[in-house]
């Protein structure tokens, strides 16, 4: 009984987890410029990290593999925002410009460089 | 499936002329050295293909596993692998010589200097 | 014991076992083979820890006299007698690695430690004076690695192993040409890089494809297996990629346009060192590629030799020496010789007999002495020219009499001229060719006509050297021992003498390049 | 069941690649980097429940840490590059 | 001094001699002399030390490696190389003492390395001389070639530059795309090169291949500049007059004639090529550049070229000699080496004292020259009375025996060649003599010669003279030589 | 399915080269090989090669990056532009290429096809590798068995290649510390960091655990992926990290470059001493049974050992040859 709950707790936090990194990837290639693309890869990759991480670890139990999983999970939610947070920083200073209101419309084409 | 099977060679032959075309088509020098890593990683992946056998796991024995892959293909890729990155970073030392030296990398305008 | 075909002797020339004669006084003999790669090999990290400037060279230069030293007592104990082979780490064969002396690689180490030690020994000043004393531990030590690499590849038996010393040989001698004193030597030695590592990996490729139809490494084993999948399609690819993989490295035409440039504008001794035995290395493994362990598998084998290779050989060998005969400098003309004279070997290799292989491996021998010794007369020439463009060395004749002699003592070798070594593997050649039917006349037309050629180019050389302007006439005679450091007019002497001692008494390298061309032709010693 | 997760990560990878490939900016490119590098830690992470070999483990730690080293190379880049511009631009102004 | 030492001394001590000038160079131009004074002398001790034993019939050998398989480096004493060492090493004497008048009359530059390359080509020349095999003949036979290079482009202008370099070029490629084929042929064919009386390819060669490999050997031996493979010998004469001297009567012409003469006699075996069709063609050859050679000199205006013509006529009697294949033919190519040399040494001598003393190059200017130097000029007219075969001089010995050899082959070519190319020698000879001798200096315009001048260094004078008077003496003494020559017969 | 996976991965990998070969931004190429390096280490993974994985990342992904970007800093970001023509030549090598791939995969149709297990290399070898690993050495990591012992002497070329390029870098670039007289760093080295203070902080936090992680992975080799070339790899990336973050002259100062060089030299000879106590002891070079009484132990003491004289040359070389880049930059 507490097998199969656990499986299916599991099963949910993967499948959440899977939908939240499949919105990312879409959302990286479909948002309009570097900074949205920035938002929706950043957030989704920390939430599709935690909820894939966690349903592993639920099928994982109470053992190393949990505790390594932990560690890579708190790796990766160090790691991700920090590099989206300096890649960000050294966009906006490099004198990308971050769009808002009407040019959010315009092509990508003309923010190439 | 048994053509699936060979897709991995597919992709090996593939990519190990992607990068010879690198190498001998693009003149910038760092473009070779790129061309060059992809070239071996090409062989790499032919040999650890080949070392892979249907329903096994990696050779490190640990409960359960009773069918393991060939370790032979991979330490001779482990060797080769870093012997790759050696010569990628003579390669690359010899570029930035080069750079000082010519004051570009590309090979065309290196050899025009050479031959005035 | 001895097999067919055998060339005979009158019992002249007959040496003595060497185990017996020397295993008293050796008691590490059976470790022989291990030795001579760990004497450099161990030697170089040494090296870089040494920083007074003359301690790496002698370092360097008394590993490679005793790798020389080895070299010699095992070509002495594999002549006319069973290959010693060794099992590192006592594991059995196809397992774990065996290292393999036979009569082939024997002579190939005595090329190989010898033209180290000679070129070491004669190049210390010369070396001092190119490069930056901070700089040179890391030179000697390359110059160990480079050493190691090609002992290393000589000695395997393992198809892999022979892939990792012969990359230890190739970044090792990127780094020995890199070290010449011209910006050129960079761009050549980044195109000497890119070639050489396809060609290495052109090679891994086409052993991968091998061991993946044989599931072996080891050479020996892999001809054993081989038979059974022959003519299967990857074998077949295999051949081709290990056939193109090391004719990039071994310089053969048309794969050959790395060379002149990396031995025109590396260190002068280094050309030297490189010259005498770069490419045959990469040449040793491919014969003992086509013909051990691939000739299985074709059972064209003659046509896959004589069909594809025997019109590289002599467009190698006839444009090689064409450009020869139009280069400026005398390096690059020593060079594009070089492209013909690999041209020679792989002739004699492509006539698929086994005279035919004697030839090519004993011109191995001889062109080493000879070549060797004509870049160690440039450099020689350098220590007073401003380059070795033929201008600036006009004359030089009159400066530096002795060294020129010595000159000519090479040149003549690489002509062919009798009483000199190469004379003798052109003699083995024609022989070869003439045996081989109509096609081989037109050969020895091919070999005679490219002689011709070398003529022509090595006499530019003497000309102007003898009778161009330039340097003083008589009066500066004196002067040739100051100018040429003596250690350096030593080695020259002693590569010069060689030339003439291997014209007239050849006997080892004969009975060994004999007894390996038997042995690549399938006949046991 | 890690079957779902797989895939999602695998397409995932496939949408950061294109993003990779088109662009535009370098710095989209090195979200794609980065983003690639998360996606490959968590298939590693999976696949290894999936082969059923928990303790392969290892490795995913050492990609999340590789993976940052990366990115931090690039920041390193990326303000070398903003300092020779600087650079550049001083010199261009004092002449 | 056993007889297998003094062949080894006498091959080593000009070869050690040539160091030892080049040391002795630097510490003076009169030890240097000296040194070669010696040497030569003691070269020629040496070998004239073995000729009793050889004229005995004792036919001494050694062997000093085996270089390849089956190939040694070896020497043996037969008769005819007796006769060409004793030969050389006298004349070597004689033409040092010459050069050192020579030399210093003309101030020349690099005469260390004139005298050291001059011992190695004599040790070069004794080295062919005795030779046992093909292939040691062939190695020593190269090392002449290579000595004498320097020699001829010992000026080092562009003129004997390029001069040298057709020498080496004919010379060179001669040897290695003709004479190296032929014996790697012979020894494949007959398993071994070495002179064997009756030859070695009796049984082994028959047919158009023996035709072909003896065109292969005698155009292949470019030093016997049968034509069309003679045009280094007029170039060659750009170089110092004994450097000219060695190259026409003492080493290299002669070197060229004496190995078709072996290969013929050694190789091929007097009675194997009889039948074949090589022999009479070559005699063709032979009498071929005996007649257009004579013509050409005809038409020389320079001294040394005619000359050098008048060589490549006088090299093709010897040829055709042997190629006549009948035993006074046989001994009549032997004595002809001898006596075209003593003869030959003397007009180049001659010449070369001439340019010396008068700086004068051309036959026009020899005008009335006999009454300022007559000695040399005295010289000069015996050796060209030798040329034509005139007795009392050698020259009419050789020809003797050659004329009776044709009788005795019934060839009627080589006779009326003979007699033809004798008429052509006094044609283009003769004139020289009447002009040194009946012609006055100032005819025409009467005015007054440009230089003064009297004989030539006394070293040279008495060089010449000497050699002159080895010509008249060779008419009357050529016993010992005639009895080694004889010795050949039994390869008949 | 695991194989439709790899046929997923692998094509993204063939996308990913095509593009490196196309763009013609070299910053782009280089991010793009990082990405194809982790297609290929997830494919190896993938392919039952952990412990090549695991070195195609450390040092694909993680040091040629680094590499390569340190180069492209020094050099052009960009390739530049050229005359927009296809030349015959470029089409010629086009067509050969095109060529080779084919016969390459014409070729492969005779090939033992992927996971067979029937294929020579499964059948001839391998078996005996695994049996002997578990018999005569007693390890579960067969790939380290392999590699440190019944192939050691391949290993020990391998050192002595990674050496060679270290040799060869300083060789050509000098080392780090010799062109660094003239002192000071730029005053606008330290500007630009200001923007990057979480990345700072962070970075420092972690670069302990990327130590520990590189030892265990160093001592951990026997039982699961890893040995001393990924530990190697792994502590060069930390201080490399950490000379990222503190600035080279600080990176040089906690591991200067002497002992940088005798961390080359060392590790090469430690190995080789192994392998020569080998010979000493009786047996045969690198043979470690004679290390110890029971051999089975001995191989342990071995492989331990020359793992370590592994780790040790490849994190000096990978150091050195890093200072050796960043020092001319600085210069």
């Amino acid at each position: 009984m507490m097998d199969i709950a656990i499986d299916i707790a599991s099963w949910v936090l993967l499948a959440l987890g899977g939908v939240n990194l499949l919105i990312g990837g879409i959302g990286v290639l479909r948002m309009p410029d570097l900074y949205t693309r920035m938002h929706a890869a950043s957030l989704t990759d920390s939430m599709g990290a935690i909820l894939v991480i966690l349903g592993i670890m639920l099928q994982a139990g109470l053992s190393l593999a949990t505790v390594k999983l932990g560690v890579i999970l708190v790796f990766l939610l160090l790691t991700s925002p920090t590099a989206a947070n300096a890649l960000a920083a050294s966009a906006l200073l490099a004198g990308v410009t971050p769009r808002t209101g009407q040019s959010l419309h315009l092509s990508d084409s003309e923010a190439r460089e | 499936m048994d053509i699936l099977g060979l897709y991995h060679y597919w992709i090996f032959a593939v990519l190990l002329m992607t990068g010879f075309f690198a190498i001998v088509a693009k003149p910038n020098l760092v473009k070779k050295l790129i061309g060059l890593s992809l070239f071996q990683s090409a062989v790499f992946l032919c040999y650890i293909t080949m070392g892979k056998i249907e329903g096994g796991t990696a050779p490190i024995m640990g409960e359960g596993a009773e069918l393991f892959s060939s370790p032979l293909p991979q330490v001779l890729i482990l060797t080769a692998i870093v012997v790759s990155i050696s010569t990628t970073a003579l390669g690359l030392g010899l570029v930035l010589r080069i750079k000082d030296e010519y004051g570009s990398i590309e090979e065309d305008e290196i050899q025009g200097q050479d031959q005035p | 014991m001895r097999s067919k075909g055998r060339i005979s002797h009158d019992g002249k020339i007959r040496f003595a076992r060497g185990e017996a004669l020397l295993a008293p006084h050796l008691p590490h003999l059976p470790h022989l083979p291990m030795l001579q790669v760990l004497v450099p090999l161990l030697m170089a990290p040494f090296v870089l820890l040494l920083h007074p400037r003359g301690l790496a060279w002698a370092a360097a230069t008394a590993a490679s006299l005793m790798a020389f030293a080895i070299a010699v007592v095992l070509a002495l104990t594999v002549v006319g007698d069973a290959p010693l082979t060794y099992q590192v780490g006592r594991w059995p064969a196809p397992y774990g690695i065996e290292l393999r002396v036979d009569d082939f690689s024997a002579l190939l180490l005595l090329v190989i430690t010898g033209a180290s030690s000679v070129t070491l020994l004669g190049g210390w000043q010369s070396l001092a004076r190119a490069l930056p004393s901070a700089r040179q531990p890391y030179y000697f030590s390359a110059w160990l690695l480079a050493l190691t690499g090609f002992v290393g590849i000589a000695v395997s038996a393992d198809a892999f192993n022979i892939f990792v010393f012969m990359e230890v040989s190739s970044l090792a001698s990127y780094v020995l040409i890199a070290g010449g004193p011209d910006r050129r030597a960079l761009s050549a030695v980044f195109k000497y890089l890119i070639m050489g590592t396809v060609g290495a990996t052109f090679y891994l490729v086409g052993i991968g494809l091998v061991y993946m139809m044989t599931g072996t490494l080891n050479l020996a084993d892999m001809a054993v297996r081989i038979s059974d999948v022959a003519d299967t399609r990857p074998v077949l690819l295999a051949a081709g990629f290990i056939t193109v993989g090391l004719a990039l490295k071994a310089a053969i035409f048309p794969l050959h346009i790395w060379l002149p440039n990396a031995y025109a504008y590396a260190p002068h001794i280094a050309t030297a060192f490189l010259a005498a035995c770069a490419t045959k290395v990469a040449l040793y493994v491919l014969l003992r590629f086509d013909f051990v362990v691939l000739q299985h598998s074709a059972s064209e084998h003659a046509v896959q030799f004589a069909g594809y290779l025997m019109p590289l050989a002599v467009l190698g060998i006839l444009v090689g020496s064409g450009v020869a005969i139009f280069e400026r400098d005398l390096k690059r003309l020593l060079a594009f010789s070089s492209v013909a004279q690999i041209g020679y070997m792989l002739l004699g290799a492509s006539l698929v007999t086994i005279a035919g292989l004697n030839a090519a491996i004993l011109h191995m021998f001889n062109h080493a002495l000879a070549k060797g010794g004509l870049f160690l007369v440039v450099a020689a020439f350098c220590t007073v020219a401003a380059s070795s463009q033929l201008e600036q060395i006009g004359g030089i004749a009159r400066k530096m009499p002795w060294t020129f002699a010595a000159f000519v003592v090479c040149g003549l070798s690489l002509i062919g001229v009798p009483g000199t070594a190469g004379f003798l593997s052109k003699w083995y050649l024609v022989t070869a060719a003439l045996d081989y039917g109509a096609l081989g006349i037109a050969l020895v037309g091919v070999i005679l006509v490219s002689s011709l050629m070398a003529v022509v180019y090595i006499w530019r050389v003497v000309e102007s050297a003898c009778f161009a302007g330039e340097f003083g006439d008589d009066a500066d005679s004196d002067s040739e021992t100051a100018a040429v450091p003596p250690l350096l007019f030593i080695a020259v002497w002693i590569v010069a003498l060689a030339n003439l001692y291997f014209g007239l008494a050849s006997a080892l390298p004969i009975e060994l390049a004999a007894s390996a061309a038997n042995l690549l032709m399938g006949n046991a010693p | 069941m890690y079957f779902a997760a797989i895939l999602a990560t695998l397409v995932t990878m496939a949408l950061a690649l294109l993003r990779a490939v088109r662009g535009p900016t370098v710095y989209d490119r090195v979200l794609a980097v980065n983003m690639f590098g998360t996606k490959t830690v968590l298939l590693l992470a999976a696949l290894a429940f999936l082969f059923g070999r928990p303790d392969f483990l290892d490795l995913v730690l050492v990609y999340a840490l590789i993976n940052f080293i990366g990115v931090f190379a690039v920041l390193e880049f990326f303000r070398y590059r903003a300092m020779r511009a600087r650079q550049g631009q001083v010199e261009a102004q004092r002449e | 001094m056993s007889a297998e030492l003094a062949i080894l001394a006498s091959l080593a001590l000009p070869l050690a001699g040539a160091v030892l000038i080049a040391f002795a160079g630097r510490i003076g131009v009169n030890v240097r002399e000296a040194a070669t004074m010696l040497i030569a002398g003691a070269l020629a001790l040496i070998v004239w030390s073995l000729v009793p034993a050889v004229a005995a019939g004792e036919r001494p050998q050694v062997s000093v490696a085996e270089v390849l398989p089956g190939i040694e480096l070896a020497f043996a004493v037969e008769p005819l190389g007796m006769l060409f060492a004793a030969l050389a090493s006298m004349l070597w004497i004689v033409n040092s003492l010459y050069s050192i008048g020579y030399m210093r009359g003309n101030e020349e530059a690099n005469q260390t390395r004139f005298y050291a390359l001059f011992a190695v080509s004599l040790g070069a020349t004794v080295g062919v001389a005795f030779a046992a095999n093909l292939f040691t003949l062939f190695l020593f036979y190269e090392v002449l070639t290579l000595s004498t290079y320097p020699l001829v482009a010992h000026k080092g202008d562009r003129q004997s530059v390029a001069s040298a370099r057709v020498y080496l070029v004919v010379l060179l490629s001669t040897s290695i795309v003709l004479f190296l084929p032929a014996i790697i042929w012979t020894y494949l064919v007959a398993g071994s090169g070495d002179f064997t009386l009756g030859g070695v390819l009796a049984g082994k060669l028959e047919g158009a291949g023996v035709g072909v490999l003896l065109l292969l050997f005698v155009f292949g031996i470019g030093k016997a500049a049968v034509m069309p493979v003679h045009p280094w010998l007029p170039a060659a004469m750009v170089a110092p007059t004994p450097v000219s001297a060695l190259l026409h009567a003492v080493a290299v012409v002669k070197a060229g004639v004496f190995a078709i003469t072996k290969v013929i006699i050694y190789i091929f075996g007097v009675e194997h090529l009889a039948g074949a069709f090589g022999a009479d063609l070559l005699v063709f050859i032979a009498a071929f550049t005996i007649i257009a050679a004579s013509i050409v000199a005809l038409r020389q205006t320079n001294l040394k070229r005619l000359l050098a013509y008048s060589t490549v006529a006088q090299l093709s009697y010897v040829v055709m000699a042997i190629a006549l294949l009948t035993p006074l033919a046989g001994i009549g190519a032997a004595v002809h080496i001898v006596a075209h040399a003593f003869g030959k040494i003397t007009l180049f001598f001659a010449a070369g004292a001439i340019y010396t003393a008068a700086h004068k190059t051309e036959i026009t200017e020899l005008r009335g020259i006999g009454r300022r130097m007559p000695v040399t000029m005295m010289a000069f007219t015996i050796g060209a009375l030798s040329m034509i075969g005139v007795p009392p001089t050698g020259g009419f010995v050789s020809k003797w025996y050659i004329l009776a050899g044709a009788y005795q082959a019934d060839s009627m070519l080589a006779l009326v060649t003979i007699l033809a190319s004798t008429v052509l020698n006094a044609a283009y000879l003769l004139p020289i003599i009447y002009l040194a001798w009946f012609a006055r200096e100032d005819e025409g315009d009467g005015t007054p010669p440009a230089r003064v001048h009297g004989e030539a260094p006394w070293p040279a004078v008495l060089a010449l003279g000497l050699t002159a008077a080895l010509t008249v003496g060779f008419f009357v003494f050529h016993g010992a030589a005639l009895d080694i020559a004889r010795q050949l017969l039994a390869g008949f | 399915m695991t194989t439709l996976f790899g046929i997923f991965l692998l094509t993204l990998l063939m996308i990913t080269g095509m593009a490196i070969v196309h763009t013609r931004n070299l910053f782009v190429a280089v991010m793009l090989m990082g990405i194809a390096s982790l297609l290929i280490a997830a494919s190896f993974f993938l392919l039952d090669a952990a412990d090549v994985a695991l070195t195609e990342a450390a040092i694909g992904a993680g040091i040629s990056t680094v590499l390569f970007l340190g180069a492209l800093a020094l050099t052009s970001e960009r390739e530049r532009k050229r005359r927009r023509s296809l030349s015959t030549s470029s089409l010629l090598q086009f067509g050969i290429v095109g060529v080779v791939a084919l016969i390459v995969i014409w070729a492969t149709f005779d090939q033992p096809r992927l996971g067979s297990p029937s294929a020579p290399v499964q059948a001839h070898l391998t078996p005996w590798y695994i049996e002997s690993t578990r018999d005569l050495i007693d390890i579960p990591n067969a790939v380290t068995a392999v590699l440190a012992s019944f192939r050691g002497y391949d290993t020990l070329g391998e050192v002595v290649v990674v050496f060679t390029a270290g040799v060869g870098v300083l060789f050509l670039l000098g080392t780090g510390a010799s062109s660094r007289a003239a002192g000071a760093p730029l005053s606008e080295d330290n500007a630009g960091l200001r923007h990057y203070l979480i990345p700072r902080i962070l970075g420092r936090l972690l670069i302990p655990f990327i130590l520990l992680l590189g030892f265990y992975v160093q001592f951990h080799g026997e039982y699961g992926p890893g040995g001393g070339f990924q530990a190697g790899a792994i502590i060069a990336a930390s201080v490399i990290l950490y000379a990222l973050l503190e600035g080279e002259q600080r990176a040089l100062s906690v591991i200067p470059q002497g002992v940088l060089l005798a961390m080359m030299a060392g590790g090469t000879l430690l190995f080789g001493a192994v392998g020569v106590a080998g010979i000493v002891l009786g047996s045969n070079f690198l043979d470690y049974s004679v290390l110890s009484e029971d051999p089975v132990n001995g191989q342990h003491w071995g492989i331990l050992l020359i793992e370590m004289g592994i780790g040790i040359t490849v994190a000096g070389v990978l150091i050195s040859i890093f200072h050796a880049f960043a020092a001319r930059a600085t210069a």
